[in-house]
């Protein structure tokens, strides 16, 4: 278990700096020359000048990305570029909004997933399952932007409830929260319907299994079946999925943020984008897959704690 | 006591079992045995109400007194808790994975029995000796995976015992075994079977498995029981033709050369078993027997001494 | 010269890892195990599993290379064998597996499939392809069918079609009539004696299933954890098996 | 199989709508989608416009018919170059082994350390933004699902008894792939397609709305929809056309797939 522990802890740290890597190569070598970018075609050559030396573009690929990578490690992604301020302010500030926003949105997403997903398989081919499987056909299929537009077109124009989007902050915690349940729930119910298949086929492929018809042999009841028997080894693969839609809902969240224009790390992406703003954009692409990469992590871990047999195998 | 008569299992066109007639006794152990696709898997599943889905059950079938073709999944759920238990092939797909063995075995004593927990294991305890798990204490806390094929098979018996049943079924307990695991397998299903005057249905295609462990038996074909009595006299006398067919298409390594140094050729039953839905609607062997009359394959033989067959039918 | 010789014959696999500081622990699959077979023999090897029959045969047939020892085919060093080499001598050793299921490919027609030898090495197919399926006692137009068209037994029958194709003069049955009826066994296995007397075939008949073993082959050895416990003369192993452990397999197989 | 299972053919019927519809706005839409008309502005749905017009005046039909090229087109690309190289890369991986399968298969785990939004992300602020860029950031997350999805395939049918009876018969790695072990994955990674041109129609929508794909005047049901919300209190009917086009589009391709898996893997089959 030691071993397996430390080899994937290997491995996250691998990747983390492969990614790194990939992220610093496109947004330096592939433009060419990023201070004429960042300025455009008609720039002057001592603007030019005056850019590659405060970018210290001068110096050689490996030494950049070096300083880039050391810089990280200790909290410094450099200075925004259109700002003016140091990029880790910028996250440090809006950062909490992203992650209240992804987090609410994999609980939500979680909870209604495996409800439906378990009841599904339970009712398997009657008309509870039908209903199921036809609401999450349907959701996989439903753009969240378009959702998002759906639900404010509902909640905010026709029926005021609720505010169409902006975000007062958190000094008003009342009305963060309402700026906040239009984009969770436009996350989540995406993120839920595929979710609650995977769950459903899931336990319905364990449903198959000898062991289970063992524990029916005992002549236990459905329903302990179900959630005794049935649940924590569907969970296996649910999990792997879990993983992999944190890292949908977190990429999900720089969608949404445009939506309902909330001052998250994803608006902030593409302010940087519209201003050229190459350092900044560096550094919330190398956050965001930094965030997948953890949570992919985690999900590895997890594992650990659900199944007995990886402890032997590793 | 569990008496079966005319249960029949459909399964679309085919009749997996036909009309089966049986009577067990607390204490007997009766062996089935046939190819695969005999029905003698089906007949066991239907024992204990785990039938698939698609398939009909008709006839009757009585555990003690109450009929249970036709009975909902609550009253068979109650019978599988107290009276019936069944062990099936494969040891390792047979256990929850993720499951300690000993709380797999103590969880149908804490719900069914309502023993405490400690009660429980103490119980479970006793159950791994009784079933020749040596150091129960350390099993306790394995995986399935973390210990042999025949100590697996040995909880998931311990684990059918856990509702003391009146019947147990085991079908095909050793085919995943090796030789000698399997052989300390079937002694021990035979020395339960005995103690606890407890019936065993031991389903197998091992011949001598069964010869082992059981003093009646059964031979499946095409969903019908074709010859029953008891073990040794049927393996030593066969009457039926698919039974003796079935018999000496056994490799035995005697005698094993012509005298012209040429090797022994086995008899065979020619063809294959058919599909159900081919089956021949009168003698289900019809079509593959030697001694095959005219009315064989549309006419049903009637049981005569425990076999059904024209040919003896014609005899007597 | 003899068919097969198998000299000191060594396979270790290495562990997964359990420890970061502690070496990978190693299976010893195959122990310095040693046999002949001569043209047109039977060979049987019987054991549990974990007991390396299965390991051997994959070295028998190439798949893998010893880690100790040498495999000769024909006095040629399997292992030894430039690539190009080997394929060529292919032709002349064949398989017959124990799944009739897995052992044929269910999107090609079984004439396709027992071709596959033949146009490995470029020969011409037609007619050999229907000699073969009469060897087995299939009818020619079954080169037409899919494998899913036939019983488990037909299908056994195909891949043995496929392994005497090229006429080889050795041909290894891994567990071959273990997956099968007893009534379908026998038929099977009778079709091997017949081809064996038919070609001169040598057979390395390996199985778990000592009665099997005992009624066909010549000689048989008996392996436990790698190492050979028994090597001898099928009848005289049959009569009076001199280990425990051969003794304890008979008695488990009805036998005593 | 003698009835279809019922997803496939909506699936079917759904693709192929939008399939001939994309065809046909090659040849004919009612108006010239690109056709302004100030004075018609907001004009509500009517046999003149059958949907109405948009903010500038231009047949909303027409806008939807043009942008069902543009997704299939998109899609098409992006899975076409993700697909081959994702499945050349997997099946090489399988059949080689060893240390080239490792090598392949880490990246693919790595490469989903990027989903296609920020890869476009990167390529639009090194770039600006273009629909190039949405069809790259696509074709590029397709390849590691491709290899493995590819490799795992492949490698189930390397330890397949049939391909161990080829190589007893000689057979090189080149052949066997050639032989059993392309048609034999044919399957699975024509399901994996249908269902990742799903996702790139959901992918290429995303992105034009974030105004990193199609840029105007080109026709997109992504872009649609981004100027629509801003007039959402004007015309809200604007902001529901586009959306629906793309929940018909992606559910055709899903249910196409789902489908078609359903036909072709024998293990499903066998429960339903």
């Amino acid at each position: 278990m030691g071993y397996f522990l430390l080899r994937r802890t290997i491995s996250f740290i691998v990747t983390l700096f492969v990614v790194s890597a990939v992220v610093f190569a496109v947004m330096n070598i592939l433009p060419g020359d990023p201070a004429l970018t960042i300025l455009g075609l008609d720039a002057t050559d001592d603007a030019l000048a005056a850019l590659r030396e405060e970018l210290a573009l001068n110096d050689p690929v490996i030494t950049r990305y070096g300083q880039w990578v050391w810089g990280a490690l200790r909290g410094d992604f450099g200075v925004s570029h259109s700002f003016r301020v140091p990029v880790s302010e910028l996250v440090v500030e809006r950062l909490p909004l992203t992650i209240s926003l992804a987090i609410s949105g994999m609980v939500v997403t979680v909870i209604l997933a495996l409800v439906l997903g378990i009841g599904a398989a339970a009712h398997h081919r009657k008309a509870g399952d039908w209903g199921v499987m036809f609401l999450s056909q349907l959701g996989i299929a439903v753009p969240a932007f378009w959702l998002s537009i759906l639900l404010v077109l509902l909640f905010a124009v026709k029926l005021r409830w609720l505010p169409p989007g902006g975000f007062p902050g958190w000094s008003e915690p009342l009305g963060a929260i309402r700026a906040l349940i239009l984009p969770t729930v436009a996350l989540a119910l995406v993120q839920a319907a595929v979710l609650a298949r995977v769950t459903r086929s899931s336990a319905l492929e364990v449903m198959r299994l000898d062991y289970i018809r063992t524990a029916r042999a005992m002549g236990f009841s459905r329903q302990r079946v179900l959630w005794r028997h049935v649940l924590p080894n569907a969970l296996i693969p649910i999990v792997t999925i879990v993983g992999l839609q944190f890292a949908a809902l977190v990429t999900g969240t720089i969608v949404i943020e445009n939506v309902f224009y909330l001052p998250g790390l994803g608006r902030l992406i593409f302010q940087s984008i519209a201003n050229r703003d190459l350092p900044s954009v560096q550094a919330l692409v190398m956050l965001f897959a930094a965030i997948v990469v953890t949570a992919n992590f985690i999900v590895d871990l997890l594992y650990l704690a659900i199944d007995p047999r990886l402890k032997a195998r590793s | 006591m569990i008496k079966a008569s005319k249960l029949s299992v459909s399964l679309g066109a085919g009749q997996a079992v036909r009309d089966v007639s049986l009577l067990v006794r607390p204490g007997d152990r009766i062996g089935v045995v046939g190819e695969s696709g005999c029905g003698k898997t089906m007949l066991g599943l239907a024992m204990i109400g785990m039938t698939p889905a698609a398939a009909k059950v008709s006839g009757s079938l009585r555990l003690d007194n109450a009929e249970m073709v036709g009975a909902d999944e609550k009253s068979w759920q109650v019978q599988r808790a107290r009276r019936v238990a069944m062990v099936f092939q494969e040891p390792m797909a047979a256990l929850n994975p993720i499951k300690r063995v000993g709380d797999t075995v103590m969880e149908p004593l804490i719900i069914h029995m309502g023993l405490s927990r400690a009660q429980a294991r103490e119980c479970a305890l006793s159950l791994f000796e009784e079933v020749g798990i040596p150091d129960p204490e350390a099993r306790f806390r394995q995986f399935p995976h973390e210990i042999s094929g025949g100590q697996r098979q040995r909880v998931l018996i311990a684990l059918a015992l856990t509702c003391d049943p009146g019947l147990l079924i085991a079908d095909e307990p050793t085919t995943a075994l090796d030789a000698n695991v399997a052989l300390r397998i079937t002694e021990l299903l035979a020395r339960l079977a005995r103690d606890r005057t407890m019936a065993l249905l031991f389903i197998s295609h091992d011949l001598a498995a069964v010869a082992r462990s059981t003093e009646d038996m059964l031979v499946m074909y095409g969903g019908d029981i074709v010859e029953r009595g008891k073990t040794a006299a049927v393996l030593s006398d066969p009457r039926h033709p698919y039974t003796q067919g079935l018999l000496s298409a056994r490799p035995r390594p005697e005698n094993v050369r012509e005298t012209d140094g040429r090797r022994k050729r086995l008899p065979t039953i020619p063809g294959a078993v058919p599909p159900l839905a081919d089956l021949p609607a009168g003698c289900r062997f019809a079509g593959r027997c030697p001694v095959e009359m005219s009315q064989c394959a549309t006419v049903r033989p009637a049981e005569r001494e425990g076999t059904i067959c024209h040919q003896l039918e014609a005899a007597t | 010269m003899t068919l097969l010789a198998v000299e000191n014959v060594t396979k270790r696999y290495r562990l997964p890892r359990r420890a970061l500081l502690k070496p990978p622990a190693v299976l010893t699959a195959v122990d310095a195990a040693s046999f002949t077979l001569e043209r047109g023999q039977t060979l049987g090897i019987v054991g549990e599993s974990g007991s390396g029959k299965s390991t051997l045969a994959r070295m028998v047939m190439a798949f893998e290379k010893p880690d100790a020892g040498r495999v000769l085919f024909e006095g040629n060093d399997l292992a030894a064998l430039s690539p190009n080499t080997l394929r060529s001598l292919r032709p002349h050793f064949q398989l017959v597996f124990q799944d009739p299921y897995g052992s044929l490919n269910p999107r090609r027609t079984v004439g396709w499939s027992i071709a596959e030898p033949l146009r490995a090495t470029g020969q011409a197919e037609r007619h050999r392809v229907s000699e073969a399926l009469d060897q087995v006692g299939l009818r020619p137009a079954d080169a037409e069918k899919y494998p899913h068209e036939f019983s488990g037994g037909q299908r056994q029958r195909v891949a043995i079609a496929r392994a005497i194709v090229t006429r080889p003069s050795l041909l290894v049955a891994d567990e071959a009539v273990s997956a099968l009826d007893m009534s379908v066994q026998a038929q099977i296995l009778n079709l091997l004696m017949d081809l064996q007397d038919e070609l001169g075939l040598a057979i390395l008949f390996i199985s778990h299933d000592l009665s099997v073993v005992g009624s066909i082959c010549d000689s048989i050895i008996v392996m436990k954890h790698g190492k050979i416990v028994e090597y001898g003369a099928a009848e005289q192993i049959m009569r009076a098996p001199e280990k425990g452990y051969t003794r304890s397999l008979m008695t488990a197989a009805g036998l005593i | 199989m003698t009835r279809l299972p019922v997803n496939l053919m909506i699936g079917a019927v759904l693709v192929g709508l939008v399939v001939a519809t994309a065809a046909l706005s090659l040849v004919w839409t009612p108006y010239d989608h690109t056709l302004l008309n100030i004075r018609d502005k907001f004009a509500p749905a009517s046999p003149v416009h059958w949907l109405g017009t948009d903010q500038l005046g231009r047949d909303v039909f027409s806008q939807l018919m043009a942008a069902a090229r543009n997704s299939v087109a998109v899609a098409l690309t992006a899975v076409f170059i993700g697909g081959s190289i994702g499945v050349s890369l997997g099946l090489l991986a399988s059949a080689i082994g060893g240390l080239v399968e490792d090598i392949v298969m880490r990246l693919a785990d790595i490469s989903f350390a990027f989903p296609a939004l920020l890869f476009a992300i990167m390529l639009a602020a090194v770039f600006g933004p273009s629909l190039t860029v949405a069809v790259v950031a696509i074709a590029f997350i397709n390849i590691p699902v491709f290899a493995r999805v590819a490799r795992a395939s492949a490698n189930q049918i390397w330890t397949r008894e049939y391909v161990f009876a080829a190589r007893a018969a000689g057979m090189g790695r080149f052949a066997i792939t050639r032989d059993h072990v392309l048609p034999n994955i044919a399957a699975p990674v024509i399901v994996q397609a249908t269902i990742e041109f799903a996702i790139a129609i959901l992918a290429e929508a995303a992105l034009s709305y974030l105004g990193l794909g199609a840029q105007p005047p080109a026709p997109s049901w992504g872009r649609m929809l981004s100027e629509a919300q801003t007039l959402m209190y004007l015309a809200p009917q604007l902001a529901i056309y586009p959306g629906l086009c793309i929940v018909v589009a992606v559910l055709g391709f899903s249910l196409l797939g789902d489908g078609l898996r359903d036909v072709t893997d024998p293990r499903l089959v066998r429960e339903r």
